[in-house]
């Protein structure tokens, strides 16, 4: 069953002359419990695509269909919280000012759900944090517990779908393990459907079954992660990608050997 | 300050215009005064005894209707002009045809837009002829002829700046065209104004050869100024540096008498404030001895009575002092003893700012709450929309008879009448009608001694009404003056001249 | 400060991070405000110099020992002594206990003006900023407008034009102040405007008046109340200047502004009428000016 | 390898420490290493102290921070005894500094032609027009295609590649012999990170001197550098060859090699680093 | 890495100035619809002054008649949108009537009161900035240190402090005992009417025309006003400089330029201060329309004849022309200045050019 349905997406910023299409015309589909990859370099449409299917970017043409229920520009609260969205800065995806417990309340204010105390405690024990973190706040929080406290603010409504915009990137590669085994975990627990974005294709390979790779608001490949772990993909600058997330290649020390082992 | 020039601080604020005709106050006035003459010249040390100005002599026939006036020769207006009587002519009938505040003047004696033509006429250029449509006191009839708002412009010259028949209005409120001691330099609201010594005035050369008026509205300024030889008069000065002044003996302070007073007005519209007992209640609310040796030192003279010191009928009679209990007694009696509330408007400035608070203060200990709001509200007291209102009133004739037109008649009460240039009416206080009759008479009464009674029994008539209007101060303007400074003498109708001014070293 | 057994542990127990209370947790953070105002000498004095002003105002009638509005001429304008500490004025009023009366007027104005002004500005600004578009023009329009009078001249129209009084006068300084309220309101609701967390908070479904009342004021906040104390201080210069204009409060009220020019005329004779409460006005803005720029060290680290 | 044994740099057992309100904080302790004429990595976690460490070396850290070292010798030059003055003259023309972001690391109302400029004027008194000859050349040595008009723009008209290949000519123009370079690719693409790189790269070997690289990016230290300190919580917890440092003994080191997805060496789930706080003791 | 906020975010009013010509149609309808605001204000205000412009023209004592004339010669039988109409076409054509108490028109009256204001508000500003800005970026510069300190408390004193009370103390002091000041007033009276008024400012008229004695005069009275507008308005500016600075000083590049080896006085002076500049010119702007407010309570106290007095005379006396005229002025101004400031600032930063 397929869980996320795009077909001809495309997403514009500004009205009129200044209208900007970011996002060119692409299609791909998500199953259930999948999760798909989105990779490519700054500013190629990447959290443009996650924003529209959010329901942040309200500038969008072509067909949504989530969860079998085709979307439209504007969206209902329940429709809203069949998808949640993981901002990639820890540091200002979570209101300064509200204690971590406000901060998982205020999704439950909004949708006047009941058992708050309880589905609050249920969280934080999902993303593996202290309950009594509910009365800190964010400043005194390291940025692995706060981006599982964005985990948290995402699952607490219950969603299908994670969109996971660069959740690690800002992050220490110590902490950037964990919160990918958390990840890792909640999918399969919950039965999660992710859309995951990243520039570094190692951590995409790691989680995703599939990756689109984007140039400039389109996608040049759809590769599996097969073909990233076997290095078999087709398309030249996916091949670049992969050399970065490598390290660096001196220019030097290739031409002075021009063979390095694979 | 050179010794041929005068300065004089002043507060400008209220000086709107120097067109005679159009002028309502004080320092307006005494600017109008040196720039222009009138046919007759009361004398500030002699008030009721009027003297020849550009009028050399005049006549008043049998029936007393009629006054003939000899115009003096030779004499010139600053264009050069001569002076004649069909400028006169002109200048009466620019006064009363324009109609505005101080035509009154010439109005209350039964002039109008329609009779001037025919009640005043020049019938050569030496003589001009003054009928009154009723007979009036003589006196009262040269009196106006000596005021401000009677002063005569040069008609030819005006003609060339008349506009659209505005009787060179637009062109009178800043310029000159007059024949008096000085002609105006330069006048720059709120700023200052220059005005130079007439070569060819009539009765010689002016010893000032200039006069400076500055905008000086700080008390404390003055004081300063005057203190440092910076300004040689000075004329808004508060009690206490007047005091202060006068200790250090550099200045003389006078003490220029006017026919006005401080007066509080409880409107008869309002029940509680029509009671008789009540309106008693607030003579007994004022602290007489306490203003008079304070801020009201300098500015007037303790006066119950309501015709001014000075004047035929006047009494020194001090029936009220301060008296809280009495106070409380008689609002007890009239059925208010808790006291009650009222708004009362006060005008803003020393000492009228000042009298208020003391009131407010006396009426709070006798039970009246009184929401005190200083500021410009006379539009609200003409229109009879106020509960208390204090101000003082300033008239320019020598004569009893102008205070008591506005505070004791009142022809008719009824709001839609609009008898709005009389406080009486202001106030809705239905003067007694024998009071106002006798007012009537007096004015009509032409033999000297009968009219002196008549005032002495209106006099105590008013005191006994109770009268709405309640005076406690007699009006006085005083002036700061350098001692080097001889013959600037304060004019009671405020005609103060410069042209009589010397320095010594 | 002493520590003693007790106190050191409250110490403690406020300094922990490990909090167990939602109300541990917001003492924690008021109590780490107090300190670091304790540890600005300046800030602190201005907190000194308020808090003493509230104690003053609410203890007028007793720290007042003469009536302030009794008159007596036969007293008038007495130099200071030891009877009459700041001597009397033009009526025989006892200076100082018109100083003490008039901290209930200086404090009830700043007070009425800031609660009037705080909502106000906060909601026009933060409306606008979040809003955006033609709501946004306009708001910002007619702030502007308010804006291009210069505060004095506007506050002196609208008195006039109310006429005198200390209501009126709060509502014409209420006029002047709210528009750098919300230009303020709005810019702080900018920069917060795309965060995401107020992004997340849409994207779960609030509703504009919940994400500008739960996410947005706490964020403003500190800034609008840094401004706010900073503005009380503009407030009492603005009700002076009214009241030394002849607007403002009427008599008897005693109020510093009015007290001051009104003293102007005895200057020479009695410089005190002028001195003394010009002093307190003095005082009293300086000590909200260094509260507030303390707080702004304090709360809102950006500014510096 | 060229001369890694000229050392350039000997630091020993530096420590810095920032005074807070809640005490004092040691933000570096202990720290001891050299630099030849190498490429040396920092690497560890956020917060580890690396920037400090790099600052502390050119007496930049915050006014309030307190450095103490029992050796801090740069060439000929005792760093610590240094005055401010003969800082002045070391920092940028010795030694140098790259920082992170060029979009926020140049000043924004300056040319980029004035800014660098302003080092060769101000270390070798060069004439304006001396100074703008060398700027341009130094601009082209960066690969910078058309010197003559870059000279003359301002940073925000310029790409996050291109800034950050002009700090390093800002940098690199009066010739120091120790670069310091702050973590200068984190805020560049791919792509951009590889030519900027292979530039430095070429710099440094070519001119032969030393570089301090500063990451937190383990694949990129490991092929960039030849040595590699890792610093954990302020201390160095171990300095090994790049090459050696799958070999790596330290279990800190290890661990963080282990907690890294790869390509090339998928897992299924990775590794979470277990903090021992036997590492704080040394 | 992270979303970095610009630093304009919390920039006050200004945006970029509109680039296509398009936008400057709109800016200026903008400002069309600010003034006509202010106008629109102005006048409800205006007629909801106590103060009776009749009674301000005939004066207490008149009769009804008189008064019923007058009130319709002012055309205040009309409703007040026709007033306002009527008034709006007027001032189209230029015309801003006539003063009910200079009785001279109000357009004739502002040329001779504003250059009094302008002259002192510049001056002002001179000194405010002069003085204000070098202690603000020493102030940053040391921050922590005892001159930051002073520099603080002078600051603040100076926006704390009472004007009015300030001139008067001033005028007591400076005046009354020392006599190192005149009392008030642009020049000495016996000064005036020697100089031609030419631009109505009387330093460049008196020096235009060779009148040194008369130029020292009209120095020696500025001084005062002046120098306590000015302290007002270097409280602020000080306080200002030093939070740009502040702000400044903790960028990035300022690491870069002391990387570079560069001294104290050049990271100041050449790399912050640069950066400060054109938020310090809207400073300045600001502070000298903030000025045009201090001159109604000094121009009180030192009876200066400047567009403050004469603004609150027009107020309390319901003199409706004159209070419109200078309203509109004062609008007019503040909208000028901060344009100019806008199209300066374009100059000055490369980011807007
Ligand atoms: N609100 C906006 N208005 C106009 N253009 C925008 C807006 N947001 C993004 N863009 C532009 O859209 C393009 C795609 O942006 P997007 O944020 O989707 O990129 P991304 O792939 O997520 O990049 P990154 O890796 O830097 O997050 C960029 O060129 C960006 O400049
Ligand atoms: N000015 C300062 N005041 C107080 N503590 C500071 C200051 N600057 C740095 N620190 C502390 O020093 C420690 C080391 O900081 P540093 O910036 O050197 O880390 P880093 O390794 O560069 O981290 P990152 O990878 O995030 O850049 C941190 O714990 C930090 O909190
Ligand atoms: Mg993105
Ligand atoms: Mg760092």
């Amino acid at each position: 069953m397929s869980m996320i349905k795009a077909h001809h997406l495309a997403v514009s910023y500004g009205h009129g002359e200044a209208a900007l299409k970011v996002v060119k015309d692409v299609s791909f589909e998500v199953q259930k419990g999948e999760t798909f990859g989105l990779v490519g370099e700054s500013g190629c449409g990447k959290s443009t695509i996650l924003g529209a299917l959010a329901g942040r970017n309200k500038q969008w043409t072509g067909t949504l269909e989530i969860d079998g229920e085709e979307i439209g520009q504007k969206r209902t609260r329940s429709q809203l919280a069949k998808q949640q969205l993981v901002f990639q800065d820890p540091f200002g995806s979570i209101h300064p000012r509200h204690t971590i417990g406000r901060t998982l309340l205020e999704p439950l204010e909004i949708h006047g759900k009941d058992r708050r105390q309880e589905r609050i405690e249920k969280v934080l024990t999902d993303v593996g944090l202290p309950l009594n973190f509910r009365y800190r706040y964010p400043h005194q929080l390291s940025g692995g517990q706060r981006q599982r406290v964005a985990i948290a603010r995402a699952l607490i409504l219950e969603p299908k779908i994670l969109l996971l915009d660069e959740p690690t990137s800002a992050l220490d590669v110590s902490i950037q393990a964990e919160i990918l085994n958390l990840l890792k975990d909640l999918r399969e627990r919950e039965q999660l459907t992710y859309i995951l974005v990243s520039h570094d294709l190692a951590v995409v390979a790691h989680l995703c079954d599939r990756v689109a790779i984007m140039q400039s608001g389109g996608f040049v490949e759809v590769a599996t992660r097969q073909q990233l772990l076997e290095n078999t993909v087709e398309h030249p600058y996916t091949r670049i990608l992969m050399d970065g997330s490598r390290g660096y290649v001196s220019e030097r020390r290739k031409s002075d050997s021009a063979a390095l082992p694979a | 300050t050179p010794k041929d020039e005068l300065v004089i601080a002043i507060m400008m604020t209220t000086m709107r215009g120097l067109d005679p005709h159009e002028i309502n106050q004080l320092e307006a006035a005494e600017v109008v005064a040196n720039l222009y003459d009138r046919l007759i010249a009361l004398p500030p040390d002699n008030i009721a005894d009027p003297q020849p100005s550009l009028a050399e002599s005049w006549t008043i026939s049998e029936d007393g209707k009629t006054f003939t006036f000899k115009i003096r020769q030779g004499v010139t207006f600053h264009s050069g002009n001569p002076v004649t009587a069909r400028d006169v002519e002109w200048s009466l009938h620019r006064l009363v045809k324009l109609g505005l505040a101080p035509s009154t003047d010439l109005r209350q004696w039964g002039f109008s837009a329609k009779n001037v033509d025919e009640l005043i006429r020049a019938e050569d250029d030496h003589t001009l002829v003054l009928q009154t449509p009723e007979v009036w006191n003589p006196n009262l009839i040269l009196y106006s002829l000596a005021s401000y708002s009677t002063s005569i412009v040069d008609s030819v010259f005006l003609a060339t700046k008349e506009k659209d028949g505005d009787w060179a209005r637009n062109y009178l409120q800043t310029a000159d065209a007059g024949s008096g001691p000085y002609s105006l330099v330069t006048w720059r609201s709120n700023q200052l104004l220059i005005a130079d010594a007439f070569k060819d005035y009539w009765k010689g050369m002016p010893a000032m050869r200039r006069v400076y008026m500055g905008h000086v509205p700080e008390s404390s300024a003055q004081r300063l100024q005057i203190d440092a030889g910076d300004v040689d008069i000075a004329t808004r000065l508060s009690s206490t540096d007047l005091a202060g002044l006068e200790r250090d003996g550099k200045v003389t302070v006078q003490k220029v008498p006017g026919f006005g007073f401080y007066y509080l007005a409880l409107n008869q519209k309002d029940e509680i404030l029509s009671n008789p007992k009540v309106r008693e209640a607030f003579r007994y609310l004022i602290d007489y001895d306490g203003l008079a040796n304070s801020v009201m030192k300098y500015y007037g003279t303790k006066q119950q009575t309501i015709i001014p010191a000075g004047l035929p009928g006047a009494s020194d009679a001090m029936p009220y002092k301060l008296d809280i209990d009495t106070a409380k007694q008689l609002l007890a009696e009239a059925g208010y003893p808790d006291g009650f509330s009222k708004v009362y408007f006060a005008q803003p400035g020393t000492p009228e700012s000042e009298v208020g608070i003391s009131l407010q203060n006396n009426a709070a200990k006798a039970g009246i709450k009184l929401d005190l709001q200083i500021g410009d509200q006379i539009g609200k007291f003409r229109a009879r929309q106020f509960e208390l209102f204090s101000s003082r009133t300033g008239e320019r004739l020598p004569d009893p008879h102008a205070v008591l037109q506005s505070y004791a008649t009142n022809a008719n009460n009824a709001d839609d009448s609009k008898l709005a240039g009389l406080v009486a009416w202001r106030s809705a206080w239905d003067v007694p009608k024998d009071i106002q009759d006798m007012v009537i008479a007096a004015a009509h009464e032409t033999d000297a001694e009968k009219r002196d009674a008549l005032y002495a029994r209106i006099n105590e008539a008013y005191l006994r009404a109770s009268p709405a209007l309640v005076t406690s101060f007699q009006r006085t303007d005083p002036k700061a003056v350098r001692n080097e400074v001889k013959g600037y003498v304060g004019h009671p109708t405020w005609l103060t001249r410069w042209d009589t001014v010397t320095k010594s070293e | 400060m002493a520590k003693s057994g007790t106190f050191s542990n409250l110490h403690d127990w406020l300094i922990s991070e490990e909090f167990t209370s939602a109300r541990q947790a917001r003492l924690h953070s008021i109590y780490l405000a107090w300190l670091s105002l304790l540890a600005n000498p300046l800030a602190f004095a201005g907190f000194a110099v308020v808090f003493l002003l509230v104690v003053v105002a609410a203890l007028a009638p007793v720290i007042a020992f003469h009536d302030p509005f009794t008159q007596d001429f036969a007293i008038a304008l007495q130099a200071p002594s030891s009877v009459h500490w700041f001597g009397t004025d033009e009526f025989g009023r006892d200076v100082f206990s018109r100083l003490i009366y008039g901290a209930r007027t200086t404090l009830y104005i700043t007070i009425l003006v800031t609660v009037i002004v705080a909502p106000i500005g906060f909601v026009i600004g933060a409306t606008a900023g979040y809003l955006g578009g033609w709501v946004d023009v306009v708001l910002m329009r007619i702030t502007d407008i308010f804006l291009s009078f210069p505060s004095l001249v506007l506050a002196l129209a609208f008195s006039a034009a109310l006429g005198p009084g200390i209501e009126n006068a709060v509502i014409a300084i209420a006029l002047t102040v709210w528009p750098p309220i919300a230009r303020l309101a709005r810019a702080e609701t900018l920069t917060f405007r795309h965060a995401d967390f107020v992004i997340a908070a849409e994207l779960q479904g609030a509703g504009t008046g919940r994400i500008l009342l739960r996410h947005i004021v706490p964020l403003c906040a500190p800034s609008i109340i840094v401004r706010l104390t900073l503005n009380m201080s503009s407030i009492i210069l603005t009700a002076a200047g009214l009241g030394f204009l002849g607007l403002g409060a009427q008599p008897p009220m005693a109020e510093w502004g009015a007290m001051a020019a009104s003293g102007r005329q005895y200057l020479l004779d009695a410089w005190w009428l002028t001195t003394v409460p010009g002093i307190a006005i003095l005082t009293v803005s300086l000590a909200f000016n260094l509260l507030g720029d303390g707080l702004r060290d304090i709360m809102d680290p950006r500014n510096g | 390898m060229a001369n890694t044994s000229d050392t350039i740099l000997t630091v020993e057992s530096m420590s810095v420490e920032f005074p807070t309100l809640s005490g004092v904080t040691t933000a570096v302790r202990d720290v001891s290493f050299s630099v030849g004429r190498e490429k040396i990595g920092i690497i560890g976690e956020s917060g580890s102290g690396k920037s400090t460490t790099g600052r502390a070396i050119m007496r930049l850290q915050p006014p309030q921070a307190i450095v103490e070292a029992s050796r801090m010798q740069f060439e000929d030059i005792d760093l610590l005894t240094a005055t401010e003055e003969e800082m002045r003259a070391i920092r940028g023309r010795r030694i140098a500094m790259i920082l992170q972001d060029p979009k926020y690391s140049l000043n924004p109302v300056m040319t980029v032609g004035e800014q660098i400029s302003e080092t060769v004027i101000l270390h070798e008194r060069a004439t304006p027009k001396e100074a703008r000859s060398r700027t341009l050349a130094m601009l082209e040595r960066v690969n910078i295609r058309d010197p003559e008009r870059v000279f003359d723009l301002y940073p925000h008209e310029v790409s996050g590649g291109m800034g950050q290949r002009i700090m390093i000519s800002m940098m690199l123009i009066a010739q120091p012999s120790l670069i310091i370079a702050d973590e200068p690719t984190s805020a560049l693409d791919v792509t951009v990170r590889q030519q900027v790189l292979s530039i430095l790269d070429d710099l440094v070997v070519e001119r032969n001197i030393g570089l301090i690289f500063i990451s937190h990016d383990l694949n990129l230290v490991r092929s960039f550098c030849d040595r590699v300190i890792i610093m954990y919580a302020g201390r160095v917890v171990e300095t090994i060859a790049a090459a050696d440092l799958d070999q790596a003994q330290h279990p800190y080191t290890r661990g963080l090699l282990n907690a890294l997805p790869s390509l090339d060496n998928p897992k299924d789930r990775l590794e979470v680093l277990r903090r021992d706080p036997a590492w704080l003791e040394n | 890495m992270s979303i970095i906020q610009t630093s304009e975010t919390s920039a006050p009013r200004k945006s970029a100035l509109p680039k296509a010509a398009g936008k400057v149609v709109t800016s200026f309808v903008v400002i069309l619809t600010t003034l006509l605001g202010l106008m629109m204000i102005t006048f409800t205000v205006g007629r909801m002054v106590p103060a009776d412009p009749v009674i301000a023209v005939i004066g207490d004592q008149a009769d009804q008649a008189t008064y019923d004339r007058v009130y319709k010669e002012m055309g205040l039988d009309r409703p007040i949108y026709v007033q306002f109409a009527g008034y709006l076409s007027d001032v189209v054509h230029l015309d801003f009537g006539q003063s009910i108490i200079t009785k001279q028109p109000v357009s004739k009256d502002l040329a001779r009161v504003f250059p009094a204001t302008i002259e002192l508000a510049t001056l002002a500003t001179i000194i405010g900035a002069g003085l204000g800005i070098p202690l603000g970026v020493i102030a940053a510069v040391r921050k922590g240190t005892w001159v930051d300190h002073v520099a603080r408390v002078v600051g603040l004193l100076g926006y704390s402090t009472p004007i009015f009370w300030l001139g008067t103390i001033v005028i007591l002091v400076f005046y009354a005992y020392l006599g190192a000041i005149p009392p008030g007033g642009r020049i000495y009276l016996y000064d005036e009417g020697i100089v031609q008024a030419r631009t109505n400012f009387i330093l460049i008229d008196s020096a235009l025309g060779g009148h040194w004695d008369v130029f020292r005069s009209a120095l020696h009275h500025i001084i005062a006003p002046a120098v306590i507008l000015g302290y007002a308005s270097m409280a602020y500016l000080s306080r200002m400089t030093r939070s740009f600075m502040l702000e400044q000083m903790r960028q990035e590049y300022i690491l870069t330029a002391r990387a570079k080896g560069l001294g104290q006085r050049p990271i100041v002076w050449r790399h912050a201060f640069r950066n400060i500049r054109v938020q310090l010119l809207t400073v300045i702007a600001l502070a000298y329309c903030g000025l045009l407010d201090g001159t109604v309570l000094i121009e009180t106290v030192f009876a200066w004849p400047g567009l403050g007095s004469y603004l609150t005379s027009a107020l309390f006396f319901a003199d409706m022309n004159a209070v419109l005229g200078s309203v509109l002025l004062i609008g007019i101004i503040s909208i000028a200045i901060n344009l100019l400031s806008d199209i300066v600032y374009r100059f000055i930063d490369p980011r807007t050019r």
